[in-house]
């Protein structure tokens, strides 16, 4: 039982770090300010979901679980707004010179 | 009274996934749900909008669908040679009236596989930024306004 | 070399940068950045103290910790108070330097 | 009866608080009735001292040191205390003719002064009772909270300039003194006071923590070169403000200094770092009382003179070291320079009010432009020169006794060239005095602006008062709380040769002050325009932060190696 | 177990150290405010990891604080970009 | 090496560069966006020193509330940067600081490394009141029962903070409203997220005080939070902070030191001294305590950070 839990954490934080990597990738490799914000909100978003996905079976009990949960969700939240706070500051700026 | 009672659960449940179930701690979070209800209804008092629950769970089960997707798209564009995006705004007549309803939606869209909303345009539509411009974003996102009506009442 | 000993190194760096921002930069609100740095550089010295005092089963002394607390809210109300004192004295000369002899030689510009 | 030490400190939080809560028009009120408690609560704790064997104690909660914080008095809290209360009512019944809401609302500037004045009257029975390092250190910090805003009441550009270099400064060296404060936790695992006396011995970490500690002081202190705030910040403020900071808050961190040196760590700095101690000192006097020759206006004179008695009061720390044991005493030198620091409290404080005064009815404070005062304003020129004297020393005044103590120690420690530097600091003190009354006794250049209100009577007595009180400081019968030489009290402070020591530093002063001090369009010497570069060099930010860094390392240097 | 999340937590690190850098670089302050956004869950995985690993006791309460003011310093910025009528009548005011 | 001391060396190089770059960045804004960075890296330093209070401390107030301060303040003294460029110093002067403070930070880092480990420590002491006085966690047990008195002076610290920035406002606008103006319509991602966050916010922040007694957390960081949310909502434009005349707001803003000086008194007849606590009744008036110095922390802390009073009172 220990083990498939181990495992199970494994690849989910496996997955997670790989998120990770495809936002910086994403950072690096997109053209402008707008596209790296897709970039940094959605892939990094999933990766930290995945980690907490992860660390669940690693807990301490189901409500320990939950907390990582809410961690997740407010994260979600604060993505979704600095997103389209930024996204809208980079439009009325114009297109980048 | 409704939207209190059921305001008043969802702050409790919140606090139960937060500090998990101690009896000792009960009123404690109790005191605490009180509060963030009362800091609530201030901040954002009940409206016309309405949510219905059961659909709201099939949203939020779309929704963690989307999200795992938008990131999965992430990942391929940045991880494929050639890159192949067209960056751009389009504009974007949402159905929605109540500025809270609006606000959620826009929330949930910025989780959405290529689309940002980036604050609305003089004609009152949104503004959305999309990495392809090529893909029918707007009916993609005309389905998702489906999917959130059924669970908001918006009159 | 332990995680103590290597915070208390980088405090002792933090501080260095922090004293060096202090005394050169001559915009007050990189002064007060600086100083900042400075402040969470002698923090992270009684991080390493109490660390070092690891004892008694708990994994640090707690006292140097809660000096630490007491002491970030100060360097916050510190930092509060200037930066008001610094838009105030904007917000009044239309210049934020601090040399002395500032509002003297600007009198004399005008009247000249 | 330890319970007073606690209430001493309440009381005026408590007051400062329920001003602040209450506010409206009458905030002096919660001020005016608290300064009677206060006093009473500080001339009980004194009394109490004098009757008990050993410096009174209290436990806070219980909690014994090292966990718990403990409160002490002894001679030096007690009689600080007293003359801090004393000052305090002195210049509160001052700011009863400038700071009372004159509309029926409350007013930002009342509001702010009395609660600060509170707060810096806690914040000061605080630095005097810790016992406790880290205690001090949230003291000093509730010093400079206090301070900073009553630089800038009126709102004007050079005053917020001031109060915000005085605030970065001040926490420069707050942060120098904490970083000390936690080497030493490291090292004893306490911060109590005499715990660390018990257990502090000389290693590079507590030399280093004494170091970095001691130039926060001075900092905060401004001893030369430190001092780039204090000309602008305590000439610019209100002349209320302007007597409580330079009266009373630059002895606040100047304690707790004394309190490091003598108390906490007495062996640590060996005999090299307290020559160093007064040499900065010694720099301090002959600079600052130049430099006071030079200034056009008569509040930034008395501002210079406060930067030239911080020297003064810094020089006991040579004095007060003794060779065969190493360490530092609490003897004739400490009585000193305490005695010192009390009476420039008390006639500095009626200095900048008489200087306020001054303004208040010529509606400038310009040297040159004086002639005249003594009778548009003449108990205020009275006040100004009688507060003068009290600098100089008459032989029935506290400067009198202090000097006679520290020119004894330096006697009995051989080090005559201290004596010296006191003599010479006596010297430039009449020289900037006699320049004021000689451009005072002018005749009147032009009229007196019209519209300047009478001096309320209030103001004109609380300032004589406060004077008075500096020169007869001497007399006050000290043996119960201060341990005096024996012989002191057998001398008779009225003698000839009592006289003539107060005399012949005027006689050379007349001369110095005619060669020196800055008189109409005649060209300057040199030396003077070497001087003023130099000040203005030392006010400059880079300059006098790179000097904190290298005081701080020249001490540490002299620890190490002067040993 | 341990040895592998303290490496995972390194890699997320190290992947945010990048991106940092990436997004210090500019071009605009508007690029750069993204920068806590990133730290905040980047750092909030590097935290969470590390601490299954060291077991510190309430690092989730931490994690909960970090997640609450992710969005802190944008709103900041956004906030104080649009002029505030006050600010000119402050100047008018002698 | 082990995976632990490489991520350590990283993390401390990491703090180390944004720090630098802090310090060197050309623009104040750039510099604030360095620092909000580097304190949030710092909260992760301050877990692996196993200080997860100072870790949430240094998260709320001195990466997120503080960054709040500076960024606005780095906004509206943008236009004073240049002027100040021409004041810059030169290379010898930089040398010479540079090389003091190099000196500075040798001589800590060689008193650093000579201190004994394990060292000098108070933990066995502080621990074993800890039952009699209900806690568990020894942090909040010297912040509010052993070193009790230096929290009831900061806390007056904090008053003081609020007293002299009130006190920089102008005799005009002496009573009147600070901060930003409010909006006509709550629309957009800010006020969305001003009205969903604020509510979650007070729990975790109750969560986090209740929780201080045993585990990490407490009022500091919990009013750090719940001051936090109020700053999002002032800044989202929903509402607008109160005048600094109103009653309950001076209230709030004392209430912390006013009823740790009660409770400190009351101990005079009740416990035998000043702050001590009435033998089994500790962990009651302890968390009263707490309650009151979350709510004036939560109140002190937005009042410093949206400055004097700017508009005529009404």
């Amino acid at each position: 039982m220990k083990s498939v839990a181990d495992i199970f954490t494994i690849v989910a934080v496996c997955a997670g770090s790989f998120f990770f990597l495809a936002g910086t990738v994403g950072l690096l490799r997109f053209p402008d300010s707008l596209t790296r914000l897709h970039a940094l909100t959605k892939a990094d978003n999933l990766g930290l979901g995945l980690v907490v996905l992860g660390l669940l079976p690693q807990a301490n009990g189901f409500l320990g679980g939950l907390k990582l949960v809410a961690v997740w969700l407010l994260v979600q939240l604060a993505g979704a707004t600095v997103a389209q706070v930024i996204a809208e500051a980079l439009r009325r700026r114009g297109p980048p010179p | 009274m409704k939207p209190l009672a059921s305001r008043l659960g969802l702050f409790l449940v919140f606090w139960l996934m937060i500090a998990g179930y101690a009896p000792g701690d009960l009123p404690v979070g109790l005191a605490a749900a009180a509060l963030a209800t009362w800091a609530s209804l201030r901040l954002l008092p009940a409206g016309n909008g309405r949510v219905r629950l059961l659909p709201l769970v099939g949203l939020a089960l779309h929704f963690f669908r989307q999200s795992v997707s938008a990131g999965a798209q992430v990942a391929w564009l940045a991880f494929r040679p050639s890159m192949p995006i067209h960056p751009g705004f389009i504009a974007y007549a949402t159905r929605l009236q109540w500025a809270g309803a609006r606000n959620a939606f826009c929330a949930l869209s910025s989780l959405l596989p290529g689309t940002l909303p980036a604050g609305s345009d003089d004609h009152g539509s949104l503004s959305i930024h999309c990495l392809d411009v090529d893909q029918p974003v707007a009916d993609d996102l005309a389905e998702e306004e489906g999917l959130f009506l059924q669970m908001v009442r918006d009159d | 070399m332990n995680a103590a000993t290597l915070a208390g190194l980088s405090g002792a760096a933090l501080i260095g940068l922090g004293l060096y921002g202090v005394l050169t930069h001559p915009h007050p609100l990189r002064k007060l950045l600086s100083f900042n740095v400075l402040g969470s550089g002698v923090f992270l010295m009684f991080g390493i103290i109490a660390r070092k005092g690891a004892a008694a089963g708990l994994a640090a002394d707690p006292v140097p910790q809660a000096l630490v607390i007491t002491g970030i809210v100060i360097a916050f109300s510190a930092t509060a108070l200037a930066v008001a004192l610094l838009l105030r004295l904007f917000a009044v000369d239309r210049s934020a330097t601090l040399r002395p002899d500032a509002t003297i030689e600007r009198n004399d510009r005008s009247d000249a | 009866m330890t319970s007073l030490l606690v209430w001493s400190l309440a009381v005026p939080i408590g007051g400062a608080l329920l001003a602040f809560v209450v506010g409206g028009r009458r905030v002096h009120w919660f001020a005016l009735a608290t300064l009677p408690i206060g006093l009473a609560i500080a001339i009980a704790i004194a009394a109490a001292l004098s009757r008990s064997s050993g410096p009174l104690l209290y436990l806070i909660g219980g909690w014994s040191p090292p966990l718990g914080v403990a409160l002490r008095a002894d001679w030096l809290s007690a009689i600080m205390m007293v003359i801090t209360a004393v000052v305090i009512c002195g210049i509160a019944a001052f700011a009863c003719g400038d700071f009372i809401s004159p509309r029926p609302a409350e007013a930002r500037r009342p509001f702010a002064f009395w609660i600060l004045l509170l707060a810096l009257w806690s914040a000061l029975n605080l630095v005097f009772l810790s016992g406790d390092l880290f205690t001090l250190y949230v003291a000093l910090e509730l010093l400079v909270f206090s301070a900073v805003p009553l630089v800038c009441l009126d709102g004007r550009a050079e005053t917020l300039r001031a109060a915000l270099r005085y605030l970065l400064f001040a926490l420069l060296g707050s942060v120098l003194y904490l970083v000390g404060t936690g080497l030493l936790y490291g090292a004893c695992g306490t911060l109590d006071i005499d715990l660390l006396a018990a257990c502090l011995r000389p290693e590079p970490v507590t030399l280093v923590a004494a170091s970095l500690m001691t130039a926060g002081l001075l900092a905060k202190t401004a001893l030369f070169p430190l001092y780039l705030w204090l000309p602008a910040a305590h000439a610019g403020a209100p002349p209320a403000a302007s007597a409580v900071l330079s009266a009373l808050v630059v002895k606040g961190s100047f304690f707790v200094a004394v309190r490091l040196w003598f108390f906490v760590m007495p062996a640590l700095p060996g005999e090299a770092a307290t020559q160093v101690m007064s040499a900065l000192a010694a720099a301090a006097i002959v600079f600052a009382s130049l430099l006071a020759l030079r200034q056009d206006r008569l509040k930034l004179l008395v501002a210079y003179s406060t930067l030239a008695q911080i020297g003064y009061i810094f020089l006991m720390f040579a004095l007060a070291f003794d060779e065969g044991s190493g360490r530092m005493v609490q003897g004739s030198a400490l009585v000193g320079g305490m005695m010192q620091a009390i009476s420039h409290a008390t006639a500095k404080a009626g200095m900048f009010m008489a200087a306020g005064m001054i303004y208040a009815s010529l509606g400038h404070d310009r040297i040159s432009e004086l002639g005249g005062i003594a009778r548009a304003a003449p108990l205020a020129a009275l006040t100004f020169l009688l507060a003068g004297l009290a600098l100089i020393g008459p032989p029935s005044s506290g400067v009198y006794l202090a000097k006679t103590l520290l020119l004894r120690a330096a006697d009995n420690t051989g080090q005559w060239w201290w004596a010296g530097v006191l003599q010479v600091g006596g010297v430039l003190t009449s020289a900037y005095l006699i320049l004021v009354v000689a451009h005072a006794l002018a005749p009147m250049r032009r009229a007196p602006t019209p519209g300047h209100a009478a001096i309320p009577r209030l103001q004109q007595a609380a300032a004589l008062a406060l004077v008075l009180c500096s020169l007869v400081l001497g007399l006050v019968p000290w043996q119960p709380w201060l341990p005096l030489p024996v012989a002191m009290s057998g001398h008779g402070p009225l003698g000839l040769a009592a006289l003539w020591s107060m005399l012949w530093p005027i006689l050379i002063g007349v001369p110095v002050a005619y060669l020196l001090g800055r008189r109409g369009n005649r060209r300057p010497w040199r030396v003077a325009l070497w001087l003023e570069d130099a000040d203005r060099l030392l006010r400059q930010w880079p300059t006098a932060g790179a000097s904190l860094v290298a005081v701080a390392v020249a001490l540490a240097a002299a620890m190490f190696f002067g040993r | 177990m341990t040895e592998f999340l303290l490496g995972a937590a390194g890699f997320i690190l190290l992947t945010v150290t990048v991106g940092l850098v990436r997004i210090l670089a500019g071009p605009g302050n508007i690029d750069r405010t993204a920068a806590a956004q990133l730290l905040g869950t980047g750092g909030i995985a590097a935290l969470l990891l590390v601490a299954g690993a060291t077991g510190a006791r309430g690092a989730e309460d931490v994690a909960l604080g970090l997640a609450l003011l992710a969005a802190f310093a944008s709103v900041a910025f956004v906030n104080s970009v649009e002029q505030r009528p006050s600010d000119n009548a402050e100047r008018a005011d002698p | 090496m082990t995976i632990i001391e490489a991520l350590d060396i990283g993390l401390a190089f990491l703090v180390l560069g944004v720090a630098g770059w802090t310090i060197a960045a050309h623009e104040a804004f750039t510099a604030v966006i360095g620092y909000v960075v580097y304190g949030l890296l710092l909260a992760l330093v301050w877990v692996r020193l196993f200080a997860l209070d100072v870790a949430l401390t240094e998260a709320a107030i001195g990466s997120g509330v503080t960054g709040v301060l500076l960024i606005s303040a780095a906004v509206r003294l943008r236009a004073s940067e240049a002027e100040m460029m021409h004041e810059r110093l030169g290379i010898a002067p930089r040398l010479v600081a540079a090389a003091l403070c190099l000196v500075a930070a040798a001589a800590l880092a060689a008193v650093v490394l000579d201190m004994p480990d394990p060292g000098a420590t108070l933990a066995p002491q502080a621990r074993q009141p800890l039952a009699e006085l209900g806690l568990g966690n020894a942090i909040t047990a010297v912040l509010i029962a052993y070193r009790a008195f230096d929290t009831m002076l900061e806390k007056v610290v904090l008053v003081l903070a609020v007293i002299g920035v009130w006190s920089l406002s102008t005799d005009a606008n002496w009573g009147g409203l600070a901060g930003p103006t409010r909006l006509e319509r709550t629309e957009g991602p800010l006020a969305f997220l001003a009205q969903l966050l604020p509510p979650l916010g007070i729990i975790v922040a109750l969560h986090i005080v209740w929780v201080g007694a045993n585990e990490p957390g407490g009022a500091f960081q919990g009013g750090a939070l719940l001051s936090a949310m109020a700053l999002i909502v002032l800044m989202a434009r929903l509402r607008e902070a109160p005048a600094i005349g109103r009653r309950w707001l001076r209230v709030a803003l004392i209430s912390g030191p006013v009823v740790f000086l009660a409770i400190g008194l009351l101990g005079f007849a009740l416990a035998g001294g000043f702050l001590a606590y009435p033998l089994g009744f500790a962990k009651p008036v302890i968390v009263f305590i707490e309650v009151f110095m979350t709510l004036s922390v939560a109140a002190t802390l937005p009042m410093l950070v949206i400055g004097p009073p700017d508009r005529r009172p009404s």
